[in-house]
């Protein structure tokens, strides 16, 4: 068989359901595949890895990869499993907040590493400075988890629909307690999760051909995860080497996720690349349009 | 013997402050609960409430003695939810890195009492090594190790040396040069060559600094080690249950991960006290 | 071993000079230092503190370089006689290895020598004998006194084979009877195996007592103001103290330290 | 494949370079020269290889593109600078050690306090920080101060091990001496403890130099306001900017080595009389 | 300064006893000694290494605290007279504090005390001039050499005005014509402040030469074997030391210390 490593974007966990099933239940061996996954973490680039050799495809959101690409890392985006953003803001209704427009003094939580680059370019949509001046907002890093929004020291956290949002809720608040906005609502939303490979290898049609049969038992895999989550939940569980993801917070988590992969064969929807491309611009990440960011090459020849 | 008591007497402080830093550091949130459903909290069960909660600021030492009961008694040991498991992937990596740490620190020693120019040379860049953030090069450490096929302990064991190579060669340096100029001398007199200098005065004399260099390196090393398993994936180990707490805000877990590691290293020092105790006895210092 | 009639230049010194470079300033140590010991002599050097005693053994040793002037030993640099295991050295203090027992430090030169094993425990047992320390060869440095501590110390040095033997005042932290003692013994090694003996003492009649030559140094530049020949004979019981020579011999050397102090 | 022979060729003459300097008479400017000459070395090697590797500015940018970078970003720098080291690292350092003298004395009055808190004190000292930091930063908010609580701790135990062993170091004669004079608690502490200890007091100061600057900026990753080296390090990597992250390493070896050298400097005025300080000019 | 025609005992003890308890059983240091010393006596102290004399020195100062009998100074226990500022001790070794100068540690006691800042003044001048070091005053210790360090260490003792003066070994390290110098300079001393010395020593010609009464002691347990009242007058030239007299003394304490030793 031939070998294949994927590099995650994080840890162990359902929002990868998709790769585990298909790893689990054999579509990877059916296409002659070895794959192998290897999670991510805080402070792991997934572009580093892949550049680096330590993998050959990586799953990623398109702001930092285009960032990536902008840096000379000939990255390029084969697949786009995701089809929905599951990025949003939450903010305790106790602070007042009902709209956008009250965001001003406030201070709005987010993580950094790549993935502070959609809620600057929604802050310089609606015009609010973010150095915390006066008629701006105050953006803080938060780490991991919801423990700052909880703790007050934010009035809003960026949480994902499928899982910061529900420690929020499993910590004891209630949906009631909580305003949310999220980012496909708002117009803003950026591709997450895509796969993407280097030019080096799609230039080998060997390497193509590996990636074709990777990507079509991905998505099986999907679509898989999409019918049966609470299976999928408990493959990931089996995978998931720290022993620290719990049975109901994962099954949730899968659930959620199939809301985002639904509608998608795969294939990246080239109205949606350019919106996120430009609000990618717009937040400063980019200074040009990217041109050959994404091929449909192998969606193309896995699909038929 | 005689420091059971203050010991104890310390311990116990530390408990009664922590009972009580617990109460103070939880009340927020248990006022803020109590507040949105309307009661109204005594201070009795303010107490109970603030040493019992699911996700403390600061969980009560009970909380934390019973999860590491359930973790590491009560789990089978080759379980992915047994601490002791996370432990033993820690400690090899650590003992790896503490083997190689410490022959590179005594290599670098070597050169540095023996080489001229490396005396010159080496102390200061060695020194800066060490002001260089390691938490911020451990990823490019293992994404590079990666790129050339090495992955798994190695890159983990990397950090711990290279965290633990420093207190070796600052001890071992001290060390080989603890003897006085009058025991040179005399080898001089003898026509004693390199060698038999080294063995016969040197290396005997460097070792009590080699066994305190050696516990500062065996904590170091450990911290390497938790260091490395963090961008790695956080797959196993101590890091990994620091990392998988902190995401999802279980302080319980984070605790009882700390507490083990401060256990694994003062196991691993008590070793090495043990192990300097045989030594030294042995040639008679002790 | 021949009867040596002809007197035999061992050690030959012209116009020694050693000039310590030191922060402020240079220190000569040793000025215009020039002397001849020959086979068979016991020369104690005396002076006063920091006359240059010490740096001159060192020099005679090859553990220090001097800045002019010759010396030969045995007719060779001291680095070759040195890297022929020509001395035994007695340090200042005793210097023992307290990680090994006081049998392993007299053990050591021979190791490093390459005796055979059978040798090294004949030999250690031998010096033990010799300096009253054979009860002792098992216990480590720190559980003698500091007088049973230099005596192993002397024990050690004379382990093994070398013709020149250089001590530096190796009785200094002894008592009045055992230091009585250790002079007799000495002297008995001495007239034995007719090594060549160079000793530094503060003490002037255990100079007079032991050496056929007497040198006395002063400080500031150290230097050699005095050489005295003893008429004693090489039989010395200890109550020759008490002779006439003695006491003249005492007296001169007494007059010749006095020169180098400042009082009048 | 050139500039791989060229890396190899000027590190060859660095170090033949290093040799004639070594062989030269001890002076500062020999001493002075020498590291810089090696380090110097280190970084053409390390440009040749990664020009002549190819390898991607992504992973390892080269010395020059860092260089460059540093120089046109010195406001963000400066800026992170004063965040981390100034308000984090220096005022954790000022108050960590201040504690563990303090609390040295207090085990040095009372040998019941040493018995107890030494052992547990090594215990402590155990945690590894890494596992501390999201704690400090949950207690003591986002900003420099969390970083302060972080680097107090991590000096606090090489202080206070270092402090009550100086304050141990005083001779029995001396001690004696003072006890002849029939001198108080406090006199002999300042006439003679203190001075005694200072050797020791410095070789934890030191190490806790080095230890208080690593704490500081690991400490950010794990919460930090937008601004910090650590922030920077932790977000940059994220944007691939190696080159940002490079020169905050650089800045935070220059100022690590620079304050390492000041406490150095400071040890070599106060204990000039300890044989290892000693006839060095 | 009254004339103190009656003895007067300053230090007075009765069987006294102090067993060092240590790893492998114990050590008797000092059993039943017995000893009465009179205000304006200078007593030594000599006997084989590890005999108690430096023990019983520190008894004396409340150094250490015996394990039976009884001890008083000046009427009072030793701690109290350790806390009236009574003694002034020279240590076995110099023991200067490296980060002071010579001028500063002699002028350590005299802080303590609390002497005016112009009576610490010269007073540190007179007993430098005392021990021929006035150009030495801005050194640090470990720019002298061992003998210079050592006078040093006697001028420190000498600067405040302690009745009682305790010396252990305080020549050890110099050479025989400072030390004539230092033991002439230390009788006058004595005669003319009428302070009570108690003196340990290893020299019997210093013994004999500086004491009223000398005290031989013998080890294993250390205990008092003689006590010998010196006839010598309170004048002493330095060439008493070839008079009949003190040569008998000599002699007689001679005796009394080879009984201390195993050799016959
Ligand atoms: N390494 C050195 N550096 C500088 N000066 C030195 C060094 N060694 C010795 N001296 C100086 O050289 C002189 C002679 O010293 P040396 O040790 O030979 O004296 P000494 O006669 O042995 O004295 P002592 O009787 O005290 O042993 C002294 O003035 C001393 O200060
Ligand atoms: N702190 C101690 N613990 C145990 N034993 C001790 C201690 N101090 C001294 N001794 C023992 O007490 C005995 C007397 O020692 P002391 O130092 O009084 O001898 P000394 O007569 O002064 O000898 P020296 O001439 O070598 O100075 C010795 O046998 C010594 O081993
Ligand atoms: C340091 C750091 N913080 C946050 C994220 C954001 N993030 C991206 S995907 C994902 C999982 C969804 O819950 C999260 C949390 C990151 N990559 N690195
Ligand atoms: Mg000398
Ligand atoms: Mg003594």
């Amino acid at each position: 068989a031939d070998d294949l490593t994927l590099q995650l974007k994080w840890v162990t966990q359902a929002q990868f359901g998709g790769y585990y099933v298909a790893l689990d239940k054999g579509f990877y061996d059916e296409e002659n595949l070895n794959v192998t996954i290897k999670p991510g973490g805080p402070d792991i680039a997934p572009v580093q890895v892949l550049l680096g050799g330590g993998a050959d495809v990586m799953v990623d959101w398109l702001p930092s990869a285009l960032a990536a690409r902008e840096k000379g890392a000939p990255i390029v985006n084969i697949a786009q499993p995701f089809a929905k953003s599951g990025l949003m803001l939450t903010c305790l209704k106790e602070h007042n907040i009902t709209s956008p427009a009250d965001f001003p003094g406030h201070t709005l939580g987010t993580w950094f590493f790549g993935n502070e680059i959609p809620l600057y370019s929604w802050m310089g949509k609606l015009g609010y400075a973010t150095d915390g001046s006066e008629g701006g907002v105050t953006i803080q890093k938060i780490n991991f988890n919801v423990d700052p929004l909880l703790q007050k020291q934010v009035e809003c956290a960026t949480t994902m629909t499928y899982n910061e949002y529900w420690q929020v809720i499993d910590a004891g608040l209630t949906p009631e307690d909580l305003v949310v906005f999220k980012y496909e609502d708002e117009g803003i939303s950026t591709l997450e999760d895509g796969l993407y490979t280097t030019e080096e290898k799609l230039a080998d049609p060997e390497m193509v051909d590996k990636l074709v049969r990777f990507v079509r038992a991905s998505m099986k895999g999907w679509k898989y995860a999409e019918e049966n989550p609470d299976e999928a939940a408990e493959i990931v569980l089996e995978n998931d080497m720290t022993g620290a993801q719990t049975e109901k917070h994962q099954k949730r988590m899968m659930g959620e996720i199939a809301k985002l992969t639904e509608g998608s064969d795969g294939t990246l929807d080239e109205a949606a690349f350019e919106r996120s491309a430009e609000i990618t611009m717009e937040g400063g990440m980019i200074t040009a349009m990217p041109e050959g960011a994404f091929t449909h090459e192998i969606t193309d020849k896995a699909l038929n | 013997m005689k420091s059971v008591v203050p010991v104890l007497t310390v311990v116990g402080a530390i408990l009664v402050i922590w009972y009580a830093a617990a109460v103070w550091l939880n009340a927020p949130w248990a006022y803020d609960v109590a507040a949105r459903g309307d009661r109204v909290l005594s201070f009795a069960q303010l107490v109970a409430d603030t040493w019992a909660q699911d996700k403390p600021k600061l969980p009560a030492p009970h909380q934390v003695m019973v999860e590491l009961w359930q973790t590491v008694v009560e789990k089978n040991v080759t379980s992915k939810r047994s601490l002791v498991y996370h432990a033993w992937v820690t400690l090899s990596a650590t003992l790896l890195g503490f083997g190689m740490g410490t022959v590179l620190g005594f290599a670098l020693a070597l050169g540095i009492v023996y080489n001229r120019v490396m005396d010159m040379s080496v102390m200061p860049w060695v020194i800066a090594s060490q002001t260089i953030p390691i938490l911020a090069i451990a990823p490019m450490i293992i994404v590079v190790l990666n790129a050339v096929g090495l992955s798994g302990l190695l890159p983990k064991a990397m950090i711990s040396m290279y965290l633990s190579f420093f207190p070796i060669v600052v001890g071992m340096v001290k060390g080989l040069r603890s003897p006085d100029a009058m025991q040179l001398d005399q080898m001089r007199t003898w026509n004693a060559s390199r060698a038999q200098e080294f063995f016969r005065l040197r290396l005997p004399s460097s070792m009590p600094y080699l066994f305190t260099s050696m516990k500062v390196a065996m904590a170091a090393s450990l911290v390497g080690a938790i260091v490395g398993e963090m961008p790695t994936g956080a797959v196993a180990g101590l890091g990994a249950r620091l990392l998988a707490g902190s995401y999802y805000g279980q302080t319980i877990q984070i605790w009882s991960a700390l507490i083990m590691a401060a256990v694994l290293a003062a196991l691993a020092v008590a070793l090495i006290g043990v192990v300097q105790r045989v030594v030294l006895k042995r040639m008679g210092m002790a | 071993m021949s009867d040596t009639a002809q007197p035999e230049a061992v050690i030959s010194v012209q116009n020694l000079g050693l000039t310590f470079q030191t922060g402020d300033g240079s220190v000569e140590a040793l000025k215009d230092v020039s002397l001849d010991i020959n086979r068979g002599d016991f020369v104690s050097f005396i002076g006063p503190s920091g006359c240059g005693k010490t740096t001159f053994l060192r020099v005679m040793a090859d553990l220090e370089t001097p800045t002019g002037g010759q010396i030969t030993v045995n007719g060779v640099s001291p680095e070759a006689a040195r890297r022929a295991r020509a001395y035994g050295y007695v340090f200042q203090a005793a210097g023992l290895y307290p990680w090994r027992t006081i049998g392993g430090n007299i053990r050591l030169p021979l190791e490093i020598m390459g005796y055979s094993r059978a040798d090294q425990v004949a030999r250690v047992k031998r010096v033990l004998e010799l300096v009253e320390l054979s009860d002792f060869e098992k216990k480590y440095p720190w559980q003698l006194s500091g007088g049973m501590q230099q005596r192993a110390s002397i024990a050690r040095a004379l382990a093994f084979d070398a013709d020149i033997l250089l001590m530096d005042e190796p009785f200094g932290a002894l008592d009045e009877i055992v230091r009585d003692h250790l002079n007799e013994q000495l002297l008995e090694l001495w007239k034995r195996t007719e090594k060549t003996i160079a000793f530094v003492t503060h003490s002037i009649p255990e100079a007079v007592y032991l050496s056929t030559k007497i040198v006395v140094m002063s400080p500031r530049p150290g230097r050699i103001t005095d050489v005295i020949e003893s008429p004693l004979p090489r039989d010395r019981p200890l109550d020759i103290r008490d002779s006439a020579e003695f006491l003249e011999v005492a007296h001169r050397v007494r007059e010749g330290l006095r020169a180098g102090h400042a009082y009048d | 494949m050139i500039w791989i022979i060229v890396g190899l060729a000027l590190w060859a003459g660095g170090w033949s370079l290093n040799l004639w300097l070594a062989r030269r008479p001890k002076s500062t400017a020999t001493s002075l020269a020498v590291p810089v000459v090696f380090g110097l070395t280190l970084v053409v090697i390390w440009e040749a290889l990664v020009r002549g590797l190819g390898i991607s500015p992504v992973l390892l940018p080269p010395p020059s593109a860092i260089a460059v970078r540093f120089a046109a970003s010195t406001d963000v720098l400066w800026e992170d600078f004063v965040q981390t080291v100034i308000k984090g690292a220096l005022s954790g350092y000022v108050i960590g050690c201040l504690a563990a003298f303090g609390v040295a004395l207090l085990a040095d009055r009372f040998v019941f306090l040493r018995r107890g808190l030494l052992p547990v004190g090594n215990f402590v000292a155990a945690l590894p920080i890494i596992g501390l930091a999201p704690i400090m930063v949950m207690w003591f908010g986002f900003d420099w101060q969390s970083k302060a609580a972080i680097v107090v701790v991590m000096v606090f135990f090489p202080m206070l091990v270092n402090t009550v062993e100086g304050l141990l170091a005083a001779q029995s004669m001396q001690r004696d001496l003072m006890r002849t004079y029939a001198a108080g608690y406090w006199t002999t502490l300042i006439k003679l403890g203190l001075p005694a200890a200072m050797p020791f007091i410095f070789n934890g100061l030191k190490i806790a130099s080095t230890l208080a600057l690593i704490g500081a900026i690991v400490a950010e990753f794990f919460g930090s306001p937008i601004r910090g080296m650590g922030f920077r390090i932790s977000t940059s990597v994220g944007q691939l900017a190696l080159d940002l992250v490079w020169a905050e390493i650089l800045v935070a070896a220059m100022a690590g080595s620079a304050f390492y050298g000041a406490v150095a400097l400071i040890e070599r005025a106060v204990t000039f009389w300890h044989p290892s300080q000693r006839g060095r000019a």
